[in-house]
């Protein structure tokens, strides 16, 4: 019997889960080693669970989201978070931080038909997570390293450190040192292979923090090149906001 | 079999982009209501926009969908370059459209090979058509894997690509860049000329829409910018297009429905352009249109599958021009200084016309952001369909109908995580 | 072949201690690793999950190795059973140095898996029993269900070696001690120019290292465990100060090591 | 005998002959980065930077100086220790087996034009801990026996260097085919021999003998830019014992508040050499790899253990860097591990300054004593 894997949704773009798509080159491969159960976007064949692996895309921001995630941990033996929303609770938790009430009314006609909580939330608020892959998107290589690493009953070979050590090993002349570009890669989780200090931009943390980042001085640092604060915060208040809200201010 | 009262609930869509479900209720005979539920959560960009500088929607709007981001990116580029009075050169636009070609060869070869292809061949999804269809899933992949090729590399990543920003890009590609993808384009375009003729042989069944058609227009096949148009003869301005567009609330509806000011429903998306834009497809497409037994005009909603085919053959040979054609801007980008204002975008995203709107300050702090995409224009449009469906084969049990509901669904390739202000539904039963 | 290719070696038998600790017998498949000393150990390769660093228990051309199951490498080493292959690269380290204390007493002191190691000493020194003098075994274990080698230790003492046992928690029907290790060097009987091996968690080791040179043994010799990667000295994660322990350890001085056991987070 | 070079055309056109590849500064990205060199024409003629703790720019000279440019983003350390390197592939086999190849991958030949005498001895830090041990990288070997060195003496030194009180530079001593002095301004190169391939290579190519006033002048130069070094290493003798000595100091905790634990300043040195194994699988599991990869003692894995990892505050991690670099090193390999380029000075983000945290340290242990 092939192991079960199945992909579900909450509140998200489907970028994620889309980088399961994108697999060109593996898709029948996986295919082939798993039985890929309940992945809606994929196939309207839906097979009851307990699922072996389930890959779970999006934040919860509504009650029912809330209990069907309960549910959805009851049925999977593994449990991945694929991506900033459900890792992070997305660039929707900006909400977290504002007046939702205020915001439906902006977003919505008739604002009280819309279900919704105060906050975006990651999946790891609501149920244990047994890995979490960071990116906004995901990175297509990472979520394969990740579904072989399960098959092969290994530990994911994903890093844990900042993007600035991808840079280096690619031979990318860093950006902030060199051209004064704000760069939040020395503080931001590693994974997307440092793509945008290599397109000469500054990276803008679409992984999230990196594990205890020294938030503090770089903010002091950014500050210092010539960002102003509230440019400062906003670099920030992306698609991890709430994961980077969270970060203590004290050095590691 | 007599009708006294029957509900039909499709819950949870499969294969389409986002969730969503679909509500439908007969009574003698009749269809009384037919509604598509989006119970995608709410995500407030429109919200949440406000505030934020003026060179960061680009790659906010890129979260709304990850199957369009390119759209969002685009037209989010457009509305602030109009607030700001910059217009971008002609060697940026050139390649914003190969960019977004990329996207289009990726977007609608997903739909066509993994999300609807298996409908009309009856099988639940690709993994299971491929079991049978190995070589034709395998092309879909390899023609799919060109158009995000091309995405890769322009635009640094597939999904929410990182090379964009107002103004153009931060990295221009050399020509020996883009010319490593020539050779995948090359091949890529037998794999799309042998989709049209693959999904010509599809069994269509016969439906027909009578709504208006809605898409930009330009001097070539619109994709990165034009002027609306409609098949009734309606033109405007991208900067008109909140005159022209109504979205309201409608009863017994919850979701907001786009309709013409002083019209009535529309469609955007695949149908739309090629109705209104058939004859500045290069001649190749044109001519597969013609094989593929497209007429001028499809309003067969099955046909969409056969069109958006066409428009993958279309931008892969437009790929392929402009990297021909390519000469690396002086520079990557033409600065955007903010300045206070109001500025409209819009482009043709895979599902169609998607419009943005910013109000600025001084600073370039965005003070209000609108955002419509195609899903929500189609709304109205897709469940008038559904009626006309359901109320043609009432006779069906309901797992058939339920099938064919959602194969007509399909049709309109819904993205529901574009759909930025629908509304979640309580489901009333009857 | 490279230093970093591993030798294939095959299980011969596997026989469960504990409920989570395995030993594993291997023989080589075709050539054999060099020849091993007590307290060396090697790198075992579970095909596709990886390899961990694993203490040699055993003397001889076959290779004990005894194994406790907290990760996936060391898990995916546990279930494997007889005829299934094992990657080895070895032997790394530079082992206790029994062989060169001879005529002088041995005390071993263990706790949990830190007995792996201490075993080939064991074993070495009772295949030389003559060379050496008092022999003792002192043996700290979380609960009496997690002992190693409890079948062996009756044959132990019949060879002449003073086997002391305790557990930090007994159930009933336990009728030794219970308590820390330390309690039983307390009661240690051996000539100053002892030579003591301890092995076992870094705390046990400090406090009972501590204990032994208070009983004026100075000889001690601990063995430590830091995250390797490579075990040849290339891959630098091993590094306490100023050693690189796969390559001039794991056994080290206790003498030199206290300084820097004491420096959080070194 | 010293000769004089009128360009390094010949000299290229030379080493492409022998079928090298050569390797050697020139601009791009706004840096000076090392890269192959199609033509010698891809030196950085011209070219100048400034240094700053956390800043480099580049800089147009006056003059069309190709060696003028101080250490920059990267050492020679990726060519020979590559960030990436495939150790070997497995697969299952029938008999539930594996088995395992090794690729007989040819090194490449590089020539490496350019190295400066920081860089220089770096290389030679770098042989003694890859190669020089019980167990050689044969790989690292191979692709460092077959390379042509080709030094050039410094003669501009940047405001982060401190080769002179490492004693590094700024005159390569030895270890090169052939070292080069620029006649900035002219154009033209000082050459001098360092092995019998060196003089062979020499050989082949159009040159001038030096007349010593030239040459006299030349070394001058050199000699004069040892007291032109931006930064000096506080008493360098006495490093091993004061980080040895200062373990639970207090200036730890204040580099700690500065420091990202972003790693760059490990991964710019050209003598850390820490790596990592990566065992993986396919999605069949029936092929695995072992692969090697760039690692640093500032990645929370890197003392990773069952328990959890041994080093995880910034102060840890910081004070691991600082003491292996100039303490431990010359209990592990005999040596300093830093050769004074200021590399990790320039590249880290917030502009962390080794010299200054040793002073510091050097102040408190003295406070201490007082
Ligand atoms: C010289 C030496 C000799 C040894 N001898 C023996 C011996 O004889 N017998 C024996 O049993 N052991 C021995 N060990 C210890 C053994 O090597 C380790 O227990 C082994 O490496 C564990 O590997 P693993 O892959 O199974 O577990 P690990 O991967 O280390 O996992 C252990 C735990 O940590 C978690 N984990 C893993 N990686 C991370 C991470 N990056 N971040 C956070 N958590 C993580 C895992 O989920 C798991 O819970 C020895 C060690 C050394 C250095
Ligand atoms: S300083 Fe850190 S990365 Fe560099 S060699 Fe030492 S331990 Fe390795
Ligand atoms: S420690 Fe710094 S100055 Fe010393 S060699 Fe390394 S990078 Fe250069
Ligand atoms: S010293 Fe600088 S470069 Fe090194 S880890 Fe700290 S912040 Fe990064």
């Amino acid at each position: 019997m092939p192991p079960k894997l199945a992909v579900w949704k909450f509140a998200s773009c489907d970028g994620c889960q889309l980088s399961l798509l994108d697999c060109e080159d593996e898709l029948l491969t996986l295919a082939g080693e798993v039985e890929i159960s309940h992945f809606l976007e994929a196939s309207s064949m839906i097979a009851p669970g307990p699922y072996d692996v389930s890959l779970v895309e999006g934040s919860i921001s509504t009650p029912a989201d809330a209990e069907r995630i309960r549910h959805i941990r009851r049925v999977s033996r593994r449990l991945v978070t694929i991506g900033a929303c459900a890792t992070a609770g997305g660039i929707q938790a900006l909400r977290n931080y504002a007046d939702t009430e205020e915001y439906r009314s902006v977003v919505y006609a008739k604002p009280e038909y819309v279900a919704t909580l105060a906050g975006s939330t990651p999946i790891s608020a609501h149920v244990p997570v047994d890995f979490e892959l960071r990116g906004c998107p995901i990175d297509r290589s990472q979520l394969l390293e990740v579904i072989s690493a399960y098959l092969a009953g290994r530990r994911p070979g994903i890093p844990d450190h900042p993007v600035c050590f991808e840079c280096k090993m690619r031979g990318t002349v860093c950006v902030m040192v060199a051209h004064g570009t704000p760069c939040l890669g020395p503080v931001t989780h590693t994974g997307c292979g440092a793509i945008c200090p290599a397109y000469g931009r500054g990276c803008y943390g679409c992984f999230g923090p990196a594990t205890r980042p020294n938030l503090g001085s770089l903010k002091t640092w950014l500050g210092s090149i010539g960002m102003s604060r509230p440019d400062v915060d906003r670099a920030f208040a992306t698609f991890n906001v709430a994961a980077f809200e969270e970060q203590p201010d004290d050095p590691p | 079999m007599t009708h006294r009262e029957r509900t039909l609930r499709v819950g949870a869509l499969a294969r389409v982009e986002g969730q969503g479900a679909m509500y439908v209720r007969a009574r003698d005979g009749r269809v009384e209501e037919v509604r598509l539920d989006i119970y995608e959560p709410p995500r407030f960009f429109e919200a949440f926009l406000r505030g934020r500088a003026h060179t960061e929607p680009p790659d906010i709007t890129a979260r709304i969908c990850g199957i369009c981001p390119v759209a969002y990116q685009m037209s989010a580029c457009r509305a602030i370059e109009a607030a700001c009075g910059v217009t971008v050169s002609e060697p940026l636009e050139a390649l914003r459209r190969l960019l977004y070609c990329g996207e289009w060869i990726e977007s609608h070869t997903l739909h066509i090979y993994l999300l609807h292809a298996p409908d009309f061949l009856g099988y639940p999804g690709a993994v299971e058509m491929a079991r049978d269809h190995r070589h034709v899933v395998e092309r879909g992949l390899a023609l799919k894997k060109a158009g995000n090729t091309i995405m890769e590399l322009i635009g640094g990543r597939p999904i929410h690509p990182i090379n964009v920003r107002v103004g153009g890009f931060y990295r221009a590609p050399t020509r020996a860049e883009l010319a490593a993808l020539t050779g995948p384009l090359r091949r890529a375009l037998d794999d799309a000329l042998a989709t049209v003729e693959w999904v010509a042989g599809f069994d269509l069944p016969d439906d027909r829409l009578d709504h208006e058609f809605l898409a930009l227009t330009a001097d070539v096949y619109p994709i990165e910018g034009g002027v609306p148009r409609t098949t009734g003869g309606r033109t405007f301005e991208v900067a008109d297009f909140e005159d022209h567009i109504i979205e309201e609330q409608v009863p017994h509806s919850t979701a907001l429905h786009a309709r013409l000011a002083g019209g009535g429903r529309y469609l955007t998306g695949p149908l739309a352009r090629y109705a209104l834009n058939r004859d500045r497809l290069s001649p190749l497409a044109r001519d597969a249109s013609r094989a593929a037994g497209l007429g001028p005009v499809c309003r067969n909603p099955f046909q969409s599958i056969a069109v958006r085919a066409v428009e993958v053959v279309y931008a892969v040979e437009e790929a392929l021009r402009l990297i021909e054609a390519y000469r690396p801007p002086p520079d990557p980008y033409v600065a955007v200084p903010p300045r206070a204002g109001i500025g409209r975008g819009a482009t043709e995203a895979p599902r169609g016309v998607l419009f943005h709107r910013y109000e600025l300050d001084p600073a370039g702090l965005i003070g209000s952001a609108r955002i419509v995409p195609p899903t929500s224009q189609n709304q109205a449009a897709i469940e008038d369909d559904m009626r006309a469906v359901v109320q043609a084969r009432l006779d069906l049990d309901d797992a058939a109908l339920t099938a064919v509901c959602e194969r007509a669904i399909r049709n309109y390739d819904p993205c529901i995580s574009c759909a930025t202000h629908f509304l979640d539904l309580t489901v009333e039963r009857s | 072949m490279t230093a970093m290719t591993p030798t294939p070696y095959r299980v011969v038998t596997r026989h469960a201690e504990t409920h989570d600790t395995v030993t594993l017998t291997l023989e080589p498949c075709d050539a054999a690793i060099a020849p091993v000393r007590p307290g060396q150990f090697t790198l075992l390769y579970a095909f596709g999950v990886g390899e961990a660093p694993i203490s040699v228990s055993g003397t001889g051309p076959l290779l004990d190795q005894t194994v406790r199951d907290v990760g996936a490498v060391s898990h995916a080493l546990t279930v494997a059973g007889p005829g299934q292959m094992i990657g080895v690269r070895g032997p790394l380290g530079v082992g206790w140095g029994i062989e060169e204390t001879t005529g002088r007493d041995v005390v071993l002191a263990a706790g949990g898996i830190g007995l792996a190691p201490l075993r080939s000493a064991l074993l070495y020194a009772l295949e030389h029993r003559a060379s050496y003098g008092d022999i003792t075994l002192l043996v700290g274990a979380r609960t009496p269900g997690d002992l190693l080698y409890a079948a062996e230790m009756a044959d132990w003492r019949g060879r002449g070696v003073r086997v002391e046992v305790t557990v930090d928690r007994a159930h009933s029907g336990w009728d030794g001690q219970v308590g820390l290790i330390t309690t039983l060097v307390s009661h240690l009987d051996a000539a100053p120019d002892a030579v003591a091996f301890v092995c076992g968690p870094e705390i046990m080791m400090r406090l009972t290292a501590r204990e032994l040179l208070a009983r004026g043994i100075d000889d001690v010799r601990i063995s430590l465990e830091r995250n390797m990667r490579c075990g040849i000295g290339w891959c630098g994660h091993c590094q306490l100060g100023p050693w690189l322990l796969c390559r001039d350890g794991p056994v080290v001085p206790y003498r030199d090591a206290a300084p820097l056991l004491s420096v959080r987070e070194l | 005998m010293p000769w004089i070079l009128d360009g390094l055309a010949d000299l290229h056109g030379a080493l492409r002959a022998d079928g090298y590849t050569v390797i050697g500064p020139t601009y791009r990205d706004g840096a000076i980065v090392l890269a192959e060199l199609a033509s010698a024409d891809d030196l950085p003629y011209g070219w100048g930077v400034t240094l700053e703790p956390g800043g480099y720019r580049t800089r147009r000279r006056e003059d069309d100086a190709a060696f003028a440019h101080s250490a920059g983003p990267q050492s020679w350390k990726p060519f020979l220790h590559p960030p990436r390197v495939k150790l070997w592939e497995g697969r299952r086999t029938e008999d539930g087996g594996f088995s395992i190849e090794t690729e007989e991958e040819t090194p490449p030949r590089y020539a490496f034009l350019g190295v400066r005498p920081c860089d220089l001895r770096a290389i030679g830090v770098l042989d003694h801990v890859m190669i020089g041990g019980a167990h050689p990288d044969e790989a690292y070997g191979a692709r460092r026996t077959g390379a042509f060195i080709i030094a050039v003496n410094c003669t501009e030194p940047g405001e982060t260097c401190f080769c002179a009180s490492m004693g590094t530079g700024p005159r390569a001593d030895t270890g090169y085919d052939l070292v080069l002095t620029e006649l900035i301004g002219e154009g033209r190169f000082l050459a001098e021999v360092g092995t019998g391939a060196g003089a062979a290579l020499l050989d082949r190519i159009p040159r001038e003998e030096a007349d010593e006033a030239v040459t006299e002048g030349a070394l001058a130069e050199v000699a004069a830019a040892a007291d032109r070094m931006g930064r000096e290493m506080p008493e360098p003798e006495g490093l091993r014992d004061l980080l040895a000595g200062s373990l639970d100091a207090a200036r730890w905790d204040d580099v700690a508040s500065r420091c990202l634990t972003c790693g760059n300043c490990t991964m710019v040195c050209p003598t850390c050499f820490c790596t990592t194994v990566e065992d993986v699988t396919d999605l069949t599991g029936e092929h695995a790899e072992r692969r090697q990869r760039w690692d640093s003692c500032f990645d929370l894995d890197f003392s990773h253990l069952p328990g959890g990892s041994v080093r995880t505050s910034g102060k840890s991690r910081y004070r691991q860097w600082l003491t292996h670099k100039l303490g431990t090193w010359h209990d592990q390999f005999g040596s300093s591990g830093c050769v004074g380029c200021g590399r990790c000075i320039v590249w880290c983000p917030v502009g962390i300054d080794l010299t200054e945290e040793v002073a510091a340290l050097r102040e408190e242990q003295e406070e201490r004593r007082d």
